[in-house]
This record gives structure tokens, C-alpha cells and sequence, in this order.
């Protein structure tokens, strides 16, 4: 019995879509319940997010990390693993990335520093993942817990560090010292200032660059590779994993580094591209919209980098909100990031089965 | 030293109440089968609800009511997608922490105009402090005066209602009718749906259960440990009281000592700050912190002893494949 | 109780039910005389099981209804069936195996709000009916330590404990050695001299012939046919059940094996539990034949195929197969079998022969997909194996044939040639297959029977696991017997039958040899 | 001349109770007083900081009140790319030729409180919790044990910081266990120069029947009868400063160092703790401040080298 098909664009976008704007709907319930017109709202927000350059900018600098993230959770959970402790692996990929760049700013020019940087992000991102990935995949503790467990482990270890070893000294703040600017990921607007593009001035950086060339990668390992082949393999039956001779316990190891590695890449963009100095809670919850941003994008690349520049003008669109409209915290795009988890997510099967429903009604009839 | 340690138990029992109550809310909820991951949003609503029902009413006991109100409210958020809907419970918790976490402070905003806390509560607004009869006359007793004036009396109300749900939630689990549904439930729900027993209800109870118990949590943060809502104030107990529960094993007894532990580490690392420990030197805070999550992981890893959960749970009961 | 109007304890009017595409019931009637045994007989998936669970409640029809002692009832949860005297033994068991009997047995029953006294009169009423039934069983015992059959005594008695008249069994012999299905057997004859209306589901012509008073036939989710037991025989019975005559012997020469290419020696497998799956196992295949193992599911033949086959490692003992020794210290795991040229037809064709989220072309290559053939430097080559899918599903007529297709959308048959032809075209020395036509029609179930024969005849050593009697019987040149983990009995085609087998699955017959051996010294 | 005066809060927000509160008090003041709106933005998190200065350079604000030293960074850079826009960073100390970054001598006025501390005393025992563990907080206790061991020299200053991250100055269920293990070691009096965490610490200190003492803004009125007295920092005035001149014409850059001679620190008397006050303490503390603005009394900084030895 070959099943009716439903539409492909009904997954792709229709759903997404629906789910999306319940979000926004009870999103803007709220703004109504706290006094506010929502239609002004949304447009402030659409308007700080892509209304200017500079808005713009700051878009897609929040959509770098969000893509990076958004990457780490999908790629996860195309393998069947449910990876919550981006936000942990980020962290310690910014402190590979600080490192890198406190050891060799002084010596090292920019093209040395760079590529040894990615690589500490990396490297630390993915050493952070390791452990709960060598714990589920060989002694069976369930990776959900042991990474939301490393998030906090995380966050402790990086203020030991940053207070009582990286801190600059006479600094109030626990940040380390500046980096030179040799440790500078170059901002885009300077690199196309003088090819005579004014693009505004916004955080935007390299790192924006370094995520989509991640994308492209992702997409490649996962659909046209045979490690892409066994670990949706894997993702999909695990049983059949293992008929099939793939070593399952380092297929998890493997596609948790990826993660990891995927997600301490938030640390280019926000210590190297950024702030240039290693600080606290640079990760600020990127780590944990990641769901959001996957579940959003279908776990596709495709559908990440949409979802990431959606998240994106959220954050910065919230941020234009809340200056304009002093009532509303930039919380309320916290609340908008739920709502999707939860429409999009949670409650996925609630719009999902009845669309579905109709359309293989449709197709039957 | 005695009364070093004495003082010591004392912050241990006001710091893992909360806690306690919400390992045992997670306790009713992961033994029904749904995975609890938004203990810590229900805390926080729970929180906030009760701050401000508190504040406008003036009265701990309305507050408590709010906050019971939206942490169950919040739990059948998760009820409705979890189970009638067959969502994933990691993304609902997911979900639910971090509107929550948005919400409380945007509402907080809107109500009170204090940057998303609520004015300070004081009088008959927080649950205040209750002393056992004859505390006073037995504190010059040695030891078990001191034991009992100082360590057992002078505790919110609330302290001792979550030390009393141990012994009762051991009850309802092990021998009564609902108890014995709600573990079979978490077993093998077609076992109980055959039985003609619904296993949505069981579970939404189950549900409701759990918020009422991090309803009073959340009530005890804002209302009773502390005198009104602060932004974040659940700081990760939710996911602390998970993995005491993971580390009781979820059962009752072992879940309570769990509790007393961590709350034990907690209030050992406050009076740790900057202290010099002979022949160890300073122990970072952090590490002490952290101990916690460190000891979780390592349970699960079955370096200490085996964590082994309700066999259905974080499994969507699916009944007809469509 | 009305006087007998009419005899009938229940009946079904019109049932309809759909999941998704699927019509596992459509417009089904069955009248079932109060104190009889009512068989229903019907392949896999031709909605028996279905229609079982709609009449307890588990699932609600679409259309139709239900009466009972000629009274229309409303039957939308297990509760309202239970109500209504409707007791059920599913397919597989609805038990919380962590707990006691007593436990499992009052879960829904408990008879007040707390469980104490419910307990206490659950375990005198349990010792009433254990005598009534001869359904002894130690009522404080953990269920998943319970042999299957006395688990599957626990589900009877569950359904007697809640004053069940009307007793559906759906599929009780399928974990059973005959043995011990003989003495199921004489407990629905007692429990039918006590007034109970009994309901069997089973495909097994045997036990329908043997043991029921009616029987009704299932096809393709409608009910097509019923007949008086004892007014009909195996053949009609069959014909009615896959609605065309059937040949059920394959045509096949004797086998000319030649020599041994692999060779198990003492294999043992302990699963995670601890618990001893594979008991000194030792066997030998050859060239050119096929060696069939028999034994009731569960007795460690899932677990051979999988040591064999690498999937999971042996506890200890050796294989060696051709040149190569492999052992505990020296495993091999399931790719490097395959490099081997071991090819492997799971058992369970949706867990682990097929990803049923994969598009055609690419389970096609499971198991395979590291081979050199498939891929670039870095890359897969998409388009290699789109064609080779193309070309093999031309040569075993998989339908429809586009290799683009998920592999959840092909029918069952049409699923199992998928994995037949790709382990088979890999041009193995031994081929493993489990079960390879459960759930397969029998239209499919001839073409594969016939491949099989004809990779034999082509000289390659082959080891064929299957519950199914009469296909071990029908395709194997040598038969093993399985119990317990052990390998208990070993015969050539030409010594077997379906009683010895029956024996040897149940270890009875080393017993029922020595019996007779003694009786005949006594006589003599 | 008419101004487009800006403020910027840190994260910890403008009703953190005690230290942007202040601030945000002074511009309340500022704002009845002259009818001239303050735009306020309250960042949640680093890059939000930095983009909302900008976005208020970029509209014309001017003077900008930069509150906080986390603020530093931000404003140093945006402040170089609008070198037009004047910007005032309280608590952080920035070189260039548009910033004029106010400090305060918080040593002077903990000195004060620490004196009126050990006066209180009965045990002889006084506590001081710190927010997060900065040289800044430091300064505070350093002047704050210096002047209860002015009074009292054998006197027992317990010291705790909260934490050592932002999150400390947010924290009142660990200030009012740090509170309640410093009682159960003898003190009766505690200063919390801890933001938000303070109020834990008040709330301890009126459950156990203690005195403690509140910082930065005038915090009498939180626990009325609990509450000894409040280390004033004028952050508000500082603010209302900046404004003010700015409208006059006469902000200047550089650094302006508020101490007890200038008004910039004080300890607040007021209805709610008048009653705890005896005439005898007020002429002493009045005698106190006296001498340290004449110099009699050093009071020692704990940021000049980063010990607190006197
Ligand atoms: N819960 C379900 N969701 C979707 N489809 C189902 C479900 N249960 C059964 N089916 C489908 O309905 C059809 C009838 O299945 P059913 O289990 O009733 O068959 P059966 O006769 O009991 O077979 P078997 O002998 O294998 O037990 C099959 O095609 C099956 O795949
Ligand atoms: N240096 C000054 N310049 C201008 N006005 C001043 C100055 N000092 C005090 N004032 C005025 O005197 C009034 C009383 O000052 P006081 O210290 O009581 O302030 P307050 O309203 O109690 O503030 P807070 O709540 O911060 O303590 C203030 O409202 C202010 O307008
Ligand atoms: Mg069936
Ligand atoms: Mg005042």
C-alpha cells in the first residue's frame, strides 16, 4: 500500500508558517494585556530589524550565532540525540577562542591567530560535548541530563577562571584583558567600506561568513557523505544502525563533536568578532534558542539560516522595540522564542496531524 | 562548633525546601511518565505569581494561591502538549522555562513598574517564621535543645510542609490505588489503558500534582525565603531539584536525602566564600557549586551505583498510528 | 440475565476502522454463540487483532456497533468492556513488568482507594480460581522473571479476576511450544464448561481445527467467511484465508552440499540483564544447503542471527568462517561480516533491514554504503546507486519501481524484496534469513520460497530461522531445534515431523524417548 | 540651552533598590525640576549596551550618563566614534576628551557607617557583605572596618563577599544566608554594599531581630527600624550634575572625584532611623566627618594599592 503523499511545501513552509504566527499571535495578546498596540509594536520591530543598515547589521550578527547554534541542535538530532548543552559548549568554545587569542595576540599576526582561533572554538566546543557524548554513548546516561548537568559545570568553571586567573588585573569587570587588534575578526562594514559599500556600522563580522560556509558544510556531511549516511541512519533506528555495522557508540561520539564543535564556534563571533576579550555569559542564551532555531528551520540548513535571521531581527527588532516603547522589556522576544519552541515544537503534532489529515484526505478522495 | 554545625543543617533545611518540593513534584510527574524539565519555569512563575498576588492582597496565603494556580497552570501547558498532543516533554519543558522566564518579566514590568520585580513584601504578605512550642524554654538545653530550638523550631510554615510530603508522597506512591496507577502508568501505560483505566487522566493529575508542589516551591522562594519576586530568582533549582531526583532514583525517601545534600553543599559554599580550609587552602566556591551536577553526572554514568528511570518515560503514549 | 432469546454473546454489526490509509476493518459482522470457542483465522495484518480491540475498547470503531447478550452496548474504553464482561489476552502482553503478579493483577481492580484490602481479597480470590482453572502461580512473583507462559497466565487471569464471560485470546500459541499451547487449550475447555464464551485468534489452521466450535475467516480487513468447525477442513480453510489456491509445498531437489564454509563452535551470548541467551551453540553450514532452526520464538534464535551476523558480540566461543577464526578476543563486527561475504535478511525488516525514513536507492545500499562502489574520495555517489537500485528493482520486480520512493511507502512484500535483493546481489557465501515472510503476502511468500531455493541450488550456504513450521519444513535440508538458548535437537528433512519437532521445541522429547524406552522395557 | 539628555543603565536595571535606582532617582529630580525628559534605555545584555549607546549618540543625546563601571568598554569606544556627544560614565574611569567619568570616595563614607557600626555594637562585632568581589566592593569594606576599628579597636569586622560575578549584586537569598551565618557568628550590625542582594541581608537582619545598614541610595525606608543608616553615594546628584551643567554650558571632561567634602558620600539620617540615633552618636559621626574632610582622619583607599592596610 504506497500512502498518499501530503504536499511538500505543506511541511516546509505552510506549518512552520502557522506555527510561527501563533507565536506571534499570543506574542502580541501579551503586548495588548500590557498596554500596548501590537501592530505599533511589530513595526518598530520590523523596522529596527531590517528598516536601516545598521539594523541590519545587528541581525545577522545575532543570526551568526543562532545559525551556529541552530546547526549544533540539528545536527544532534539527525542523529537522534537531543543536544541541550549548546549553551555550555559555547561558553567553552569562546574560552578556546579567548585563549588562543590571549596567548598569541602579541607575537602572531592576524592570518596565524585566525585559524588556530576556529580551531579552539572547535576543539573546546567539542571537548565540552565529549564527555556527555562518551557517557551516553558507552555507559548509557541519558544525554539530556548530562548536558543540561554541563551547562552549569560550565558556567562555574568559566567564572573560576575568568576571576581568579584571566581577570586583567585593577579591572572591575571579569573580563580579560583587550585583545590586540592582530586577534580582531574583521568587521564586514570595514571590509566593504573600502570597496565603497557603506553597509552601517554593526557587530557584524567574519564570523557571519565562517557560519554560512558551515551551513554549506553541514548539508554536505549530513546528505552526501557516508558519515552523513550512518548517522541518519542512526537518527532514524538504531537498531538498523547496527544491522548495518555502524559502530553506534562512535557515530554518537562523533556527531556530539560536531556539535560541540559547531556550537563553540559562538565564540568566534562574540570574543573574536566582538567583544574582543573574554567576559561572562557572553552566550547569553543563544545556546538554548538553538532549539528554537532548528525546530523552526526542520532541521535544515536551509531552514536554520531562515530561522536564524528570523531569530535575529527578533533580538535586534526586540532591542528597537524596547527603546521605543520603554513598557516593553526586550523579555517580551524571550517570550516570542517560547512560544515558537512550544507551538513549533511541543505542540507540533496539534496543527501538523490535522493538516496532514486534510491533505491525505484531499489526496485519498 | 556544635552550634557552627547546628547553624549549618538550619541553612540546609531553608535552602533545600524548595528543592524538596520540586524533586517530589518531578517525582509524581517522571513516575506518570512525562519528563519534567519545566520544574524551573514553574518555580519561576509560581515565583512571580505569588510575589505579586501577595503584594496586591497582602496576604502570604492569596499569594500562595497564585502561585499555585499558574505553576498548575503551567503544568497543564505541558499536560496538553505532552499528552494529548504526544510533544516531545524535553521541548515543552523547554518551552515552558523559557516564556516563563520572558513573561514573568515583561508582566513583572508592565504591573509593578520596577524593572520586572515586585515591591517588597513585609507583614502579613510573606510566610514569617514559626516557633515550636517550648523552643524558647528548651534552647539552654545542651544538645537536643539546641537541636530542637534551633535547628527543628523557627522555620516558615512551608519548610515544614515540604519536610511532611516526603512521608506522604511515600504513602500515596506505594499504597494507594492512585499510586499504584501512577507507577504503572510510568511502566507501561497500554498496561493500564487495557486495564480501562485512562492514562491521560492519571497523567494530567500526575501533572497537577507536580504543580501544586512547585506552586508551593515557587510560593517559598518569594513569599517566604525571600520577601518578593526578583527576575531569574529560581537561579536553576529547577534543574537542580531534576537531578536530585535522578540521584534519589525517584523514590521518596532516597529523593529527600538528595535534597539535603545538595541543599547541604549550597549552604556550605555560602559560608565557604574566601575561607581558608586548613591543608586544603581555598576552595573555590565553584567547585563547590558544582558538586551537584558533578555528582549527578557521575550517578548516571554508573560510577556510583545505577540510575535507572520509570521504563515509559519521555515516551509519547501513541495508541492508534495514523 | 434475559432468557435466550437469542444464542448469541456477542455480536458485531458493520465495524468499520481506518488508520490513515490504512482500512484494517471495513463493514465487518460476526455473531459468537454464548459457551463456545469462536476461532478467527486470518494472515497478518488482515485486522483480527484490530477487530479484538475494538470490541475491548482499546480502539473505537469508526462505524458500527457492538452488542452483547443481545444488548447494544457502547463500548469506548477498556473500562466500558470490562463493564460489559468482556475480558482480553492481546497479542502481546499488557504487563507492568516490574511488578508482583498480585500488583498486575488488581491494576484497575484495586476495589477502593487504598490498596490494602483489595490486595488481601485479590489473593484469596486468585487462590479460588487457581484451583477452579489449574492456573497455579505464585501470586508475589515479579512478572519479568516469570517464564512467558505463566506471564501469559497472568493475563488470563487478570481477565477472570474482573468476571470476564467473554474471553478473547489473540494469538496465545505464538510464544508457546506446542506443549504447553495443549494445556492452554484445556483451560478454554474448562473455562467453556463453565459458561465462558471464548474468542481465539490465531493463523494456525491446526489449532482452529483442534479446538474451536465456529470459525471465522479474515481477509484484508473484511470478514469473508464462517463455517462450522467441524464442517469444513485445512484446505478450504487456507484457500478462504489468502482467497486463492494454495500450493503449500515448494518443489525442491535434495541438496547436494559440499563443503563446510562456516563452522560455530560453543557460542555463547549473556545479554545486558546477565541473563545466558546462547548456550554452547555449535553448527555447521555448507555449500548447497539449507539448514532450518525451529524452535518457538524466543529461545535464542534472534540471538544467533545476531552473533552470527556480528550485529552483537559473543560472550565467548569461535565461528570460523572460511579462512578467518573469529572469537571474543578477535570480534568482527557486522561490516566487517559483510566484508566477509556474509549477507543477512533480518528478522525484523522495520527496526533493522530498512530505514523507513530513507528514499529507496538509499536502504538499498544498508549495511553497503561503505563500499567503494557507493562512494567518492569524500562524497557518496548518488547517481551509482540510484541506477543500481533501478536495475535491481527491474530484476525482482519491486513495485512500484522508483528507487525514489521512501521506503515506508512499499508494501510489506515489496519492503522484503528490497532487503532480499540487496544482501542476495552482494554475492555472499552465507546468507542468514530470519523470518522471511512474516507479514509478507502469499503471492510474495512463493517468490521468495522460490529464491531461496534457487540461491541454494546456485551453491551458497544458507541458515533460515523462522517460527513458521511449515516453512522450516517445506525449504530446510537439515533441521535444528532450539530451546532455552540451546541447540536441544537436530534432524534431516526426511526424519522430521510435526510432532517430533513439536517435542524437541518444547525439550520434551529426550524425556517422552527415555518414557517410552522404559515402558517398553517394562513390557518386555 | 536645550539638551537631549540620555541615560544608560546597567544591567541590573533602574530599580535594582539601590545604585542605578539612584540614578534614576536624581533624574526623576531632574526631570520635575527643569520639565526636561531623560531617555532612558535599560540594555539586557553586552552587545545591547554598546548599540544602545550608539543608537543614542546617533539621535543626538547629549550628555549621555554612562551608570556603572561594566560600562566601560562600551563607552570608550562609542564615545570615540562620536566625538561630538558627551558622555558621563559614573564609577568608571575613561581618558578621552568627551567623557567626563565621575568617581566616588566610597572609603569616606564606609568609614562613616563602619564607625557608626561599632558605636551600635553591643557585641562588639560588626558585618559587612559585599556584592560581587571587585576591588570596588572592596574599597567599601576596607573604609568600612577602618572606621568601626576607629571606634572600637579590638573590633571584629566579619567580611563575606556574595559572589564573583555580576549575578552577586542580584542574590538576596545568599546576602541573607551570608547575613544570617554573620549574626550566628556575633554580629548585630551588618553593611551590605551588595546592589540587589541587599535586600536579603535587611530582610535577615529584621527576621533575627539585627541592625543593618543600607548603601548607595538612602535605604532607611526598606526596613524602618532595621535599618541603622544607608551610605549615601549622590550617585543621583552626580547624575543631576551632568544634566545641569550641560544645560548651563559648563560640563567639562576629565575626572570628578566625589568624597565626603564634596557631598558626594554621606550616611542618611532620616525618620526611619532617627529613633536608633542618640545625640551622643551624632555629634561623634559629626565629629568624624569633620576630621576626615579637614584630614585628620587618612581614610585608606583599597584601590590605590590594592591592600587594605592603614
Ligand atoms: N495502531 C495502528 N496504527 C496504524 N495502523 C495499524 C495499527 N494497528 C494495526 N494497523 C494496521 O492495520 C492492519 C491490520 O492490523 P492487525 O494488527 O489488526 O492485523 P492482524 O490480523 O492482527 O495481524 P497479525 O497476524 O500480524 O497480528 C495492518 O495493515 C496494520 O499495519
Ligand atoms: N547639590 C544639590 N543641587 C541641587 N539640589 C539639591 C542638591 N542637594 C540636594 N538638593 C535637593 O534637596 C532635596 C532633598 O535632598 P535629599 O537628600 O533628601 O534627597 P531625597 O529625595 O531624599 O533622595 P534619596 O531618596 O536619594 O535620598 C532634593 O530633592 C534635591 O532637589
Ligand atoms: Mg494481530
Ligand atoms: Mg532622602
Amino acid at each position: 500500500m504506497s500512502q498518499p503523499k501530503v504536499p511538500v511545501w505543506v511541511n516546509v513552509a505552510l506549518i512552520p508558517f502557522i506555527n510561527i504566527m501563533l507565536a506571534f499571535l499570543v506574542s502580541g495578546l501579551v503586548i495588548l494585556a500590557i498596554g500596548e498596540d501590537p501592530i505599533e509594536a511589530a513595526g518598530y520591530l520590523i523596522y529596527g530589524a531590517f528598516g536601516y543598515d545598521e539594523g541590519i547589521g545587528y541581525t545577522l550578527y545575532y543570526a551568526t550565532n543562532f545559525i551556529f547554534t541552530g546547526l549544533a541542535v540539528s545536527v544532534a538530532f539527525k542523529a537522534g540525540l537531543f543536544n541541550i548543552g549548546g549553551e555550555g559548549q559555547a561558553y567553552i568554545g569562546g574560552l578556546g577562542v579567548g585563549l588562543v587569542c590571549l596567548a598569541l595576540d602579541k607575537t602572531m599576526p592576524f592570518y596565524v591567530i585566525a585559524p588556530l582561533a576556529i580551531i579552539g572554538a572547535g576543539v573546546f566546543g567539542a571537548a565540552w560535548a565529549y564527555i556527555p557524548a562518551y557517557l551516553q554513548a558507552r555507559r548509557g546516561s541519558h544525554i539530556v541530563i548530562t548536558t543540561i548537568m554541563f551547562n552549569f559545570i560550565a558556567s562555574s568553571l568559566m567564572v573560576y577562571l575568568i576571576v581568579n586567573w584571566l581577570k586583567e588585573d585593577g579591572r572591575m569587570a571579569p573580563n580579560s584583558r583587550t585583545f590586540e587588534e592582530s586577534a580582531w575578526l574583521p568587521y564586514l562594514h570595514d571590509f566593504f567600506l573600502p570597496l565603497g559599500i557603506d553597509i552601517g556600522s554593526s557587530p557584524l563580522n567574519f564570523a557571519f561568513v565562517i557560519a554560512l560556509v558551515c551551513c554549506v558544510l553541514v548539508w554536505g556531511l549530513i546528505w552526501h557523505t557516508r558519515w552523513g549516511y550512518q548517522l541518519r541512519t542512526l537518527g532514524t533506528s538504531a537498531t538498523a544502525a547496527s544491522y548495518a555495522g555502524i559502530d553506534t557508540a562512535k557515530v554518537t561520539i562523533w556527531v556530539m563533536l560536531i556539535s560541540g564543535g559547531l556550537a563553540g564556534f559562538v565564540g568566534i563571533n562574540e570574543i573574536m568578532g566582538v567583544n574582543h576579550s573574554l567576559l561572562l555569559n557572553f552566550t547569553a542564551g543563544y545556546g538554548f534558542a538553538g532549539i528554537a532555531v532548528s525546530l523552526m528551520g526542520r532541521n535544515h540548513p536551509i531552514g536554520i539560516v531562515l530561522a536564524a535571521i528570523l531569530f535575529g531581527a527578533l533580538y535586534q527588532g526586540g532591542a528597537e522595540l524596547a527603546f521605543e516603547l520603554p513598557n516593553i522589556t526586550p523579555e517580551i522576544v524571550v517570550v516570542i522564542q517560547g512560544l515558537v519552541i512550544l507551538f513549533s515544537g511541543a505542540l507540533e503534532h496539534m496543527f501538523k496531524d490535522r493538516i496532514e489529515g486534510f491533505f491525505i484526505r484531499r489526496a485519498v478522495a | 562548633m556544635f552550634e557552627t554545625l547546628i547553624l549549618m543543617l538550619d541553612a540546609t533545611l531553608r535552602v533545600s525546601t524548595p528543592l524538596i518540593l520540586a524533586a517530589l513534584a518531578g517525582l509524581y510527574a517522571e513516575r506518570s511518565g512525562i519528563v519534567d524539565i519545566g520544574l524551573e519555569g514553574k518555580i519561576l512563575g509560581s515565583a512571580f505569581a505569588a510575589a505579586a498576588g501577595a503584594a496586591v492582597y497582602g496576604s502570604a496565603w492569596i499569594g500562595l494561591c497564585f502561585g499555585i494556580l499558574a505553576s498548575v497552570g503551567l503544568a497543564m501547558i505541558h499536560g496538553f502538549a505532552c499528552i494529548t498532543h504526544r510533544g516531545d516533554h524535553i521541548v515543552s519543558g523547554v518551552a515552558i522555562n523559557t516564556v516563563v522566564a520572558g513573561l514573568t518579566v515583561t508582566l513583572g514590568l508592565d504591573w509593578f513598574s520596577m524593572g520586572g520585580q515586585t515591591p517588597a513584601l513585609s507583614g502579613d504578605a510573606r510566610f514569617t517564621d514559626i516557633t515550636l512550642p517550648f523552643a524558647d524554654a528548651l534552647a539552654s538545653v545542651p544538645v537536643i535543645g539546641q537541636i530542637y530550638s534551633n535547628l527543628l523550631s523557627g522555620h516558615n510554615i512551608l519548610v515544614y510542609l515540604a519536610f511532611a510530603m516526603v512521608p506522604v508522597t511515600y504513602w500515596v506512591i506505594y499504597k494507594t490505588r492512585f499510586g499504584l496507577r501512577l507507577r504503572a502508568v510510568g511502566e507501561n501505560p497500554q498496561a493500564v489503558d487495557t486495564a480501562g483505566i485512562s492514562v491521560a487522566f492519571i497523567r494530567y493529575r500526575a501533572l497537577i500534582i507536580c504543580g501544586i508542589l512547585c506552586g508551593i516551591a515557587g510560593a517559598y522562594l518569594s513569599t517566604a525565603h525571600n520577601a518578593g519576586f526578583l527576575k531569574d530568582m529560581s537561579a536553576g533549582k529547577g534543574y537542580m531539584a531534576l537531578a536530585a531526583l535522578i540521584f534519589g532514583k525517584w523514590r521518596p525517601v532516597p529523593v529527600l536525602l538528595a535534597c539535603l545534600l545538595f541543599g547541604f553543599l549550597d549552604a556550605v559554599a555560602v559560608r565557604l566564600q574566601g575561607v581558608e580550609l586548613p591543608g586544603i587552602g581555598e576552595v573555590p566556591v565553584q567547585a563547590i557549586e558544582v558538586l551537584p551536577y558533578v555528582l549527578t553526572v557521575l550517578l548516571l554514568a554508573g560510577f556510583i551505583g545505577k540510575a535507572v528511570g520509570p521504563k515509559a518515560v519521555g515516551r509519547p503514549y501513541v495508541k492508534e498510528r495514523e | 440475565m434475559t432468557n435466550n432469546a437469542t444464542p448469541y454473546a456477542i455480536e458485531l454489526r458493520d465495524i468499520s476502522k481506518r488508520f490513515g490509509a490504512v482500512q484494517a476493518n471495513k463493514d465487518i459482522c460476526l455473531q459468537v454463540e454464548a459457551g463456545t470457542i469462536h476461532g478467527i483465522i486470518g494472515e497478518n495484518g488482515a485486522g483480527k487483532s484490530t477487530l479484538m480491540s475494538i470490541i475491548y475498547g482499546f480502539y473505537e470503531a469508526d462505524t458500527g456497533y457492538i452488542e452483547v447478550d443481545s444488548k447494544r452496548v457502547d463500548i469506548r474504553t477498556s473500562q466500558d468492556a470490562i463493564d460489559s464482561g468482556i475480558g482480553m489476552v492481546h497479542q502481546h502482553f499488557m504487563l507492568v513488568e516490574n511488578f508482583t503478579v498480585l500488583e498486575n493483577v488488581v491494576l484497575g481492580a484495586e476495589g477502593g482507594a487504598l490498596l490494602k484490602q483489595g490486595m488481601d481479597a485479590a489473593r484469596v480470590e486468585l487462590q479460588r480460581l487457581a484451583q477452579e482453572y489449574s492456573l497455579d502461580i505464585d501470586v508475589d512473583a515479579i512478572v519479568e522473571e516469570l517464564p512467558v507462559g505463566l506471564q501469559q497466565r497472568v493475563e488470563i487471569l487478570k481477565a477472570l479476576y474482573r468476571g470476564a464471560r467473554i474471553l478473547i485470546l489473540d494469538e496465545p500459541t505464538g510464544v508457546l511450544t506446542p506443549q504447553e499451547a495443549d494445556h492452554l487449550f484445556r483451560i478454554l475447555k474448562a473455562l467453556k464448561e463453565q459458561g465462558v464464551t471464548v474468542l481465539l485468534i490465531t493463523h494456525k489452521l491446526r489449532e482452529i481445527l483442534a479446538s474451536t466450535d465456529n470459525v471465522s475467516v479474515m481477509r484484508q480487513g473484511e470478514m469473508v467467511a464462517h463455517r462450522e468447525t467441524a464442517k469444513t477442513d485445512k484446505e478450504e480453510l487456507a484457500e478462504l484465508m489468502v482467497g486463492k489456491k494454495v500450493r503449500l509445498q515448494v518443489s525442491k531437489e535434495v541438496a547436494a552440499p559440499t563443503e563446510t564454509v562456516l563452522s560455530a563452535k560453543n557460542l555463547c551470548f549473556v545479554d545486558g540483564q546477565g541473563v545466558e541467551r546462547l548456550k554452547n551453540v555449535s553448527l555447521d553450514l555448507r555449500a548447497g544447503e539449507i539448514v532450518g532452526i525451529a524452535g518457538v520464538s524466543g529461545n535464542g534464535q534472534s540471538e544467533l542471527l545476531n552473533v552470527l551476523s556480528g550485529i552483537t558480540p559473543m560472550t565467548s566461543g569461535e565461528i570460523q568462517f572460511g579462512d578467518t577464526l573469529i572469537n571474543a578476543k578477535a570480534p568482527k563486527n557486522a561490516a566487517q561480516m559483510r566484508d566477509l561475504k556474509m549477507a543477512h535478511v533480518p528478522e525484523d525488516r522495520h527496526k533493522m533491514g530498512l530505514v523507513t525514513g530513507f528514499e529507496a536507492y538509499e536502504a538499498a545500499v544498508l549495511g553497503y554504503h561503505n563500499s567503494d562502489a557507493y562512494n567518492g574520495k569524500v562524497l557518496m555517489n548518488r547517481k551509482v546507486m540510484v541506477d543500481e537500485c533501478s536495475r535491481r528493482m527491474a530484476g525482482w520486480d519491486v513495485r512500484p519501481p522508483n528507487p525514489h520512493l521512501k521506503t515506508a511507502n512499499f508494501s510489506g512484500g515489496n519492503q522484503q524484496k528490497i532487503v532480499i535483493a540487496r544482501e542476495v546481489e552482494q554475492n555472499p557465501d552465507v546468507l542468514l534469513i530470519g523470518q522471511p515472510t512474516r507479514g509478507v503476502d502469499i503471492g510474495a511468500i512463493e517468490n521468495i520460497h522460490e529464491q531461496i531455493v534457487k540461491l541454494c541450488v546456485a551453491g551458497k550456504a544458507i541458515l533460515l530461522v523462522s517460527v513458521e513450521l511449515d516453512e522450516i519444513m517445506a525449504l530446510s535440508d537439515r533441521i535444528i531445534v532450539m530451546f532455552d538458548g540451546a541447540i536441544v535437537g537436530e534432524l534431516d528433512i526426511k526424519d522430521a515431523d510435526e510432532r517430533t519437532l513439536g517435542l524437541m521445541m518444547a525439550n520434551a522429547y529426550n524425556e517422552e524417548l527415555s518414557e517410552q524406552a522404559l515402558q517398553e522395557g517394562e513390557s518386555a | 540651552a536645550d539638551i537631549k539628555p540620555a541615560v544608560v543603565y546597567d544591567q541590573a536595571g533602574k530599580f535594582d533598590k539601590s545604585f542605578n535606582e539612584g540614578v534614576y532617582n536624581g533624574i526623576k529630580r531632574y526631570t520635575a525640576d527643569t520639565s526636561i525628559q531623560v531617555r532612558e534605555f535599560e540594555p539586557k545584555n553586552e552587545a545591547q549596551v554598546e548599540q544602545g549607546l550608539r543608537r543614542l549618540a546617533k539621535r543626538g543625546y547629549s550628555p549621555i550618563v554612562a551608570v556603572g563601571f561594566s560600562m566601560t568598554s562600551a563607552v570608550e569606544k562609542v564615545a570615540k566614534d562620536f566625538p561630538n556627544i558627551h558622555f558621563s560614565i559614573i564609577d568608571g574611569v575613561i581618558d578621552l576628551p568627551n567623557v567626563q567619568s565621575i568617581v566616588f570616595k566610597e572609603q569616606e563614607g564606609s568609614f562613616l557607617v563602619g564607625a557608626l557600626a561599632a558605636m551600635k555594637s553591643t557585641t562588639h562585632t560588626v558585618g559587612f557583605v559585599g556584592g560581587m568581589d571587585i576591588p570596588l566592593i572592596r574599597r567599601f569594606g576596607c573604609g568600612y572596618e577602618q572606621g568601626a576599628k576607629y571606634i572600637t579597636a579590638d573590633a571584629t569586622v566579619i567580611q563575606n563577599m556574595t559572589g564573583s560575578t555580576g549575578a552577586a549584586f542580584n542574590d538576596p537569598t545568599k546576602g541573607s544566608e551570608l547575613a544570617k551565618s554573620q549574626f550566628s557568628q556575633g554580629a548585630d550590625v551588618v553593611f551590605a554594599a551588595a546592589g540587589g542582594t541587599g535586600i536579603g541581608v535587611y530582610q535577615a537582619a529584621k527576621d533575627s531581630g539585627k541592625l543593618a545598614i543600607g548603601v548607595d541610595s538612602n535605604q532607611n525606608h526598606i526596613q524602618p527600624g532595621t535599618m541603622l543608616t544607608s551610605m549615601v553615594k549622590r550617585v543621583d546628584q552626580a547624575a543631576y550634575n551632568a544634566y545641569e551643567a550641560a544645560q548651563t554650558g559648563t560640563w567639562k571632561p576629565g575626572f570628578m572625584v566625589l568624597g565626603l567634602a564634596e557631598g558626594g558620600v554621606d550616611w542618611a539620617l532620616d525618620d526611619n532611623n532617627a529613633n536608633l540615633i542618640t545625640d551622643d552618636m551624632k555629634a561623634k559621626m559629626k565629629d568624624i566627618s569633620a576630621k576626615i574632610v579637614s584630614g585628620d582622619i587618612k581614610v585608606h583607599d583599597y584601590m590605590s594599592d590594592n591592600t587594605c592596610n592603614y
